[in-house]
């Protein structure tokens, strides 16, 4: 068992809870008409979160689905950058044009959360590709869902991984739930990361609310991939306490009971006992806790205050500098608005 | 391969509801579950979850899970189900989850259920209906927020039909479910809790190819499908009001087949027309629109056909920068004035 | 080890001859410009084409790839109306709408050769699932190549098959290349079949050069999918002795000494030395192959002697009786020379 | 991510040679191939077996594996890999063997690399090219024989080229591999084999968003792209030769950005417009062009935009019945003459 030292445990766990906090007030925000559009929360998937995070270096790179708060927050990005993101707002992470979904952060090698169901693995391979012609040895962390594991590209992106030997890890965070429908009724094998086989890549399949075992797991295909160009398959099982997105109740297909009992055996109330082995004092643990709260309160305090991005923006990064000159003949007859909405602007300089 | 259709016909009901246009495909899908035994719906959350957008709710219950059926997150998938289970005389009714997600699936609509009929000759049908909203406005951004149901129409083999009020939604919804070629009924987010006056008739179906005149008027032709005719409709009546224009509205229900005939015909009577869609216009529906009404009234025409869209960049996430790109009603009555004379 | 009778071999082999006279005139009638389109020949895969559809039951149903005259005629189809398909005549299967790619016969339970790579596989789901539904106890068989196993839509279906427990059966026609790429460059496991294990469904990989083997092992998986909806795998491992397609010389990427190999364990040699062990004399089968030629020849006669479609029905099948009422409004404005060469026509009917 | 270029400027080259389509594309690749090291190939049977239709022959084995790199089929798989490398600085040239299997990439194109400049606001660029043949004519039937070029124009976020000769074939993919966007670049079975002069200069490129005017004429304008440009050319000489009709060739060259100016200022002079298209006009490019001539030169014309493209069918097999439904000389000339009146 990997062991981790006491200040990183204690580092660790404080991501944690910056990340509960943080969803718990991105709802509260979303229901005052703060946040909109669809906004998935990870509550209950920290120990899978930031053990993962701890474990891909810092010149790795990292592309995620759209439940992916905690994964730019335990990626080390503003706590103001994420919310204003959620606001909307200028200063957001991605200009206040991606929202919820599509955090990012290319400085810390976060490639973003992306919409569309395992839309994010085809660009993982090829992100590790690129890795590969660079001569960089780095590699590759791509998450998707249990849902995800059942489309195409999933397929797709495995084979060329393996054939061409990409370092890139997959990691199936299976919360028990693609929306409303469980894995057993999407997916013909339920020990998902046995999938691997099909492309004779290694796997694992480890318990995700036990932070220590998901660092080790993680460090282990991930170092594989890294040093060796392994690709791997990573399955955490984890589980998600709110309902889907922000919108959804999360009753219709799951018993409150089967939510009590992911519960009990909260990921981060286990890292807290942890620490409380270790000797920390009680005293000390609620001053991290309030320390998150505070964080999370500071940025919501700076997201407000940040600006909406300028409607004469609206094409802000739509193409690249030096494209205006290429649209410039495309003016004549345009649909009525057009010119005033996108042209002016610059198309996106 | 012979109908199943249940024995006695439908006693017939007259009357009408208010309801709402999700609440009038659920009533439509209702009434084909219950007529025909060879209809049955298949998507993602289509049933234990009640549908995303909740079209679906209670069909599971009353239906059963053989002729409600979740699927796995695997839209080609699903979709080429539903054209080979329809190749053999089924009647499936595929939902997906928004028009976005046909993007994986398109090459089982466009390169598979459309080729069917005739590329074996006509040898074999492919009665598939797929149902899935298009539209934007609720921050969903980008990837998300798309129409591209002009895509569809411009496949031949394909129908595609996009009702903009609930009477439409369940008669249209109904005429796809009967009709023995693969139809793609384009539902609407922002158009889900609209209300209004629907038919409780089974046998009321709304025929494909035929548009409507839903406001007469004879300074101007608004034409529009979906969202965008609601939008036309308030559009015309703050002209009436505020500028005593008077505008016809052409709800074209049908994009292929395209029912030019009404729009010629109002057009024809007004010497005007602004074409309105949710999607992007150049390339859009509004341009196939544009190049009828050119042709066929050339020499009616007292202005050139006016456009408008979504503003086209990917929609971004923010609230004021979402609005601005929307074709919202400033935007379109800005528009029709211009059309008019009436403005810069 | 299966036994067939030995007339019932003989009539195996018999189809064999068929499908590699038919594909030897259909060459030669392609280069004499008879024939257009992709054109892909199945020569060498005689025994796998002609095994499969032995077991297969004459209320299943089929449906293929684009590599597909050899499963149309040992399915049954007269090879006048597939010589006439590949002539683009009307009295063709597809009434020449189809060529090469896209044969069929609905009466038959052959639901089509389709184009797209994998393609199919979703149909076949479908085709299964209605099966299912209609309370049939009958099951599909659906083709595919070893080059389309890494489609996505492979995956899609599999998993489909397997949630649902459809009665289909993927025969996946190993053949060593998809146009020129091997299946070692193209597949991160090459024994391809052991792909089913990510679904938990049955699979075999055989000598698809075998007759007898490949009919015992089709028939086992399709009646396992017959009578008891368990959806499987089957492998078979054969050659193509031609290019890729008509246009390909199938050289740059494999040898001739490979080729030469492979002819040496010619799968119609191989029956014919079953025959002769049964006790058959040289002239019998001579004349039984003489007599394929013939009906090779007469196919040829007939196609070259039936019209071509008229061009007044370009629309036929495009839409079902009725629709003509539908576009009826659609004339308006259309594009120049659509009222006469579309609309005119009736759109299909 | 610094560009990997390498270090010397390459020396000026002059003059031209005549050469093939594709030739001139597989110059060009060759070329920027040698210039940056970023760039590399990607696609199917593009290496061993020289590509299906011969583009990338020689590239494998002058450039080695990881340059010129076969995939298994798998589009959405390569063509998002493509994408994804192409956000951390890489310059993939993607190959899609016909127009007709880029629908099971669909969404990668549409919804990933299309949206990455906008929807991350700028902070990621996809500097991707994905080739591909349009077309018809050769009996590939009617999954094998389309032209989806419009769907991929309508998208913001996207840039689509069409060269129609060899020498804008060279420039154009040569700009699309310089290009900081993800751009399409739509080539043609049947123009394959087309010769022309093209200019040996290394940097030879062509403008994205210009068109050509590549015939001069008084009386009337064709507005094409691609392979309908050289048909509209053929057409031209023939209405020269037995009409004394003198028609103005208009070759777009670009899809999106469109260069609606070059078409306005030839139809001003003109005052009459036909567009051709090699795949199905309704909600096809000539409506847009349409749609936007007659709005930019509503004065002008005197008499409506025509269109002519693929008659609307899934094509046919049968060599009759495709020639027939194609946009063939015949018919753009009978297109031509109504349009001017000199025809029933
Ligand atoms: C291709 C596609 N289909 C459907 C959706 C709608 N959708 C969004 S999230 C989701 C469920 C995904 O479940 P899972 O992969 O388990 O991830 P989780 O939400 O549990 O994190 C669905 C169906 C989508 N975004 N993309
Ligand atoms: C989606 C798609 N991509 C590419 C092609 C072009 N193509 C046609 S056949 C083929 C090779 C298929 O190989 P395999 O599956 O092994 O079948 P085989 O030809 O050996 O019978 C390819 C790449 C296609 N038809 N569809
Ligand atoms: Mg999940
Ligand atoms: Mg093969």
């Amino acid at each position: 068992m990997t062991t981790v030292a006491k200040s990183t445990l204690l580092e660790l766990w404080e991501q944690m809870l910056l990340i509960r906090h943080f969803e718990t007030e991105t709802e509260r925000a979303y229901k005052a008409a703060l946040i909109g559009g669809y906004c998935h929360l990870s509550s209950g998937q920290e120990a899978a979160t930031v053990g993962t995070m701890h474990a891909l270096g810092s010149d790795d790179l990292l592309i995620t689905g759209y439940r992916c708060h905690g994964f730019a927050l335990a990626r080390g990005v503003a706590p103001e950058a994420v919310m204003a993101e959620l606001f909307g707002r200028a200063g957001g992470c991605a200009h206040g044009r991606g929202g919820s979904m599509h955090l990012l952060d290319v400085e810390r090698g976060y490639y973003g959360g992306w919409g569309i169901v395992a839309g994010q693995l085809p660009l993982a391979t090829g992100l590790a590709l690129a890795l590969v012609r660079q001569g960089r040895q780095q590699c590759v962390l791509c998450e998707l869902g249990d849902g995800a594991i059942n489309m195409g590209a999933w397929h797709e992106s495995l084979n060329l991984a393996a054939v061409w030997r990409l370092p890139v890890v997959f990691l199936v965070m299976n919360n028990a739930y693609g929306m409303g429908t469980s894995v057993e009724r999407a997916s013909a094998v339920t020990d998902l990361h046995r999938r691997a086989a099909a492309y004779d890549i290694p796997s694992l399949r480890v318990d995700g609310d036990d932070l220590l075992a998901v660092v080790e797991a993680s460090s282990s295909l991930l170092s594989g991939a890294r040093s060796e160009r392994v690709p791997a398959v990573l399955e955490l099982v984890t589980y998600r306490y709110r309902g889907h997105s922000v919108a959804d109740p999360g009753f219709a297909y799951r018993s409150a009971e089967e939510i009590e009992e992911h519960m009990h055996r909260d990921p981060i109330q286990r890292v807290r006992a942890l620490l409380v082995e270790e000797g920390l004092a009680d005293a000390e643990l609620e001053g991290v806790e309030h320390a998150a709260q505070e964080r999370v309160a500071a940025a919501v305090e700076w997201a407000r205050a940040d600006p909406p991005p300028a409607v004469s923006e609206l094409a802000r990064g739509m193409y690249a500098p030096g494209s205006a000159a290429q649209f410039a003949r495309m003016l004549a007859g345009a649909p009525f608005g057009e010119r005033e909405l996108v042209f002016a602007g610059g198309l996106g300089q | 391969m012979t109908p199943a259709e249940t024995a006695e016909t439908p006693t017939p009901v007259s009357g009408t509801e208010v309801m709402t246009y999700r609440e009038a495909l659920r009533l439509a899908l209702r009434e084909e579950l219950q007529r025909d035994e060879r209809v049955f719906i298949m998507g993602e959350e289509v049933g234990v979850f009640e549908g995303a957008y909740k079209v679906t709710a209670g069909l599971l219950a009353e239906f059963g899970p053989d002729r409600v059926r979740d699927t796995p997150i695997s839209e080609e998938g699903f979709v080429g189900a539903g054209v080979g289970a329809a190749m053999i005389g089924e009647r499936p009714v595929v939902e997906i989850m928004t028009i976005n997600f046909l993007l994986v699936a398109m090459d089982q609509v466009v390169n598979h259920a459309a080729k069917i009929g005739a590329m074996f000759g006509g040898e074999v049908r492919c009665p598939l209906v797929i149902r899935t909203p298009n539209g934007a406005g609720n921050q969903l951004t980008a990837q998300h927020s798309q129409s591209f149901e002009g895509w569809f129409a411009a496949t031949p083999g394909l129908k595609v039909v996009a009702p903009a009020n609930p009477a439409d939604a369940k008669g249209l919804l109904k005429s796809a479910i009967r009709d023995d070629d693969p139809v793609l009924v384009v539902e609407n987010l922002a158009i889900y809790k609209e209300r209004g006056e629907v038919p409780l008739d089974p046998e009321h179906l709304v025929p494909i190819g035929l548009a409507r005149v839903a406001r007469e008027g004879a300074d101007i032709t608004l034409v529009a499908h979906g969202f965008a005719t609601v939008r036309a409709l308030h559009v015309a009546e703050r002209l009436k009001r505020d500028h005593g224009v008077d505008a016809e509205v052409v709800d074209l229900r049908s994009l292929r087949p395209l029912d030019v005939d009404t729009v010629v015909e109002s057009v024809t009577k007004t010497n005007r027309a602004v074409c309105i869609e949710e999607g992007w216009p150049t390339y859009g529906v509004t341009a196939e629109l544009a190049a009828r009404i050119q042709k066929a009234c050339f020499d009616d025409l007292d202005a050139p056909v006016e456009r408008v869209g979504m503003a086209e960049v990917p929609l971004p996430y923010a609230k004021g920068l979402e609005t601005a790109a929307m074709p919202n009603e400033d935007r379109i009555a800005a528009a029709v004035l211009t059309t008019l004379g009436l403005r810069g």
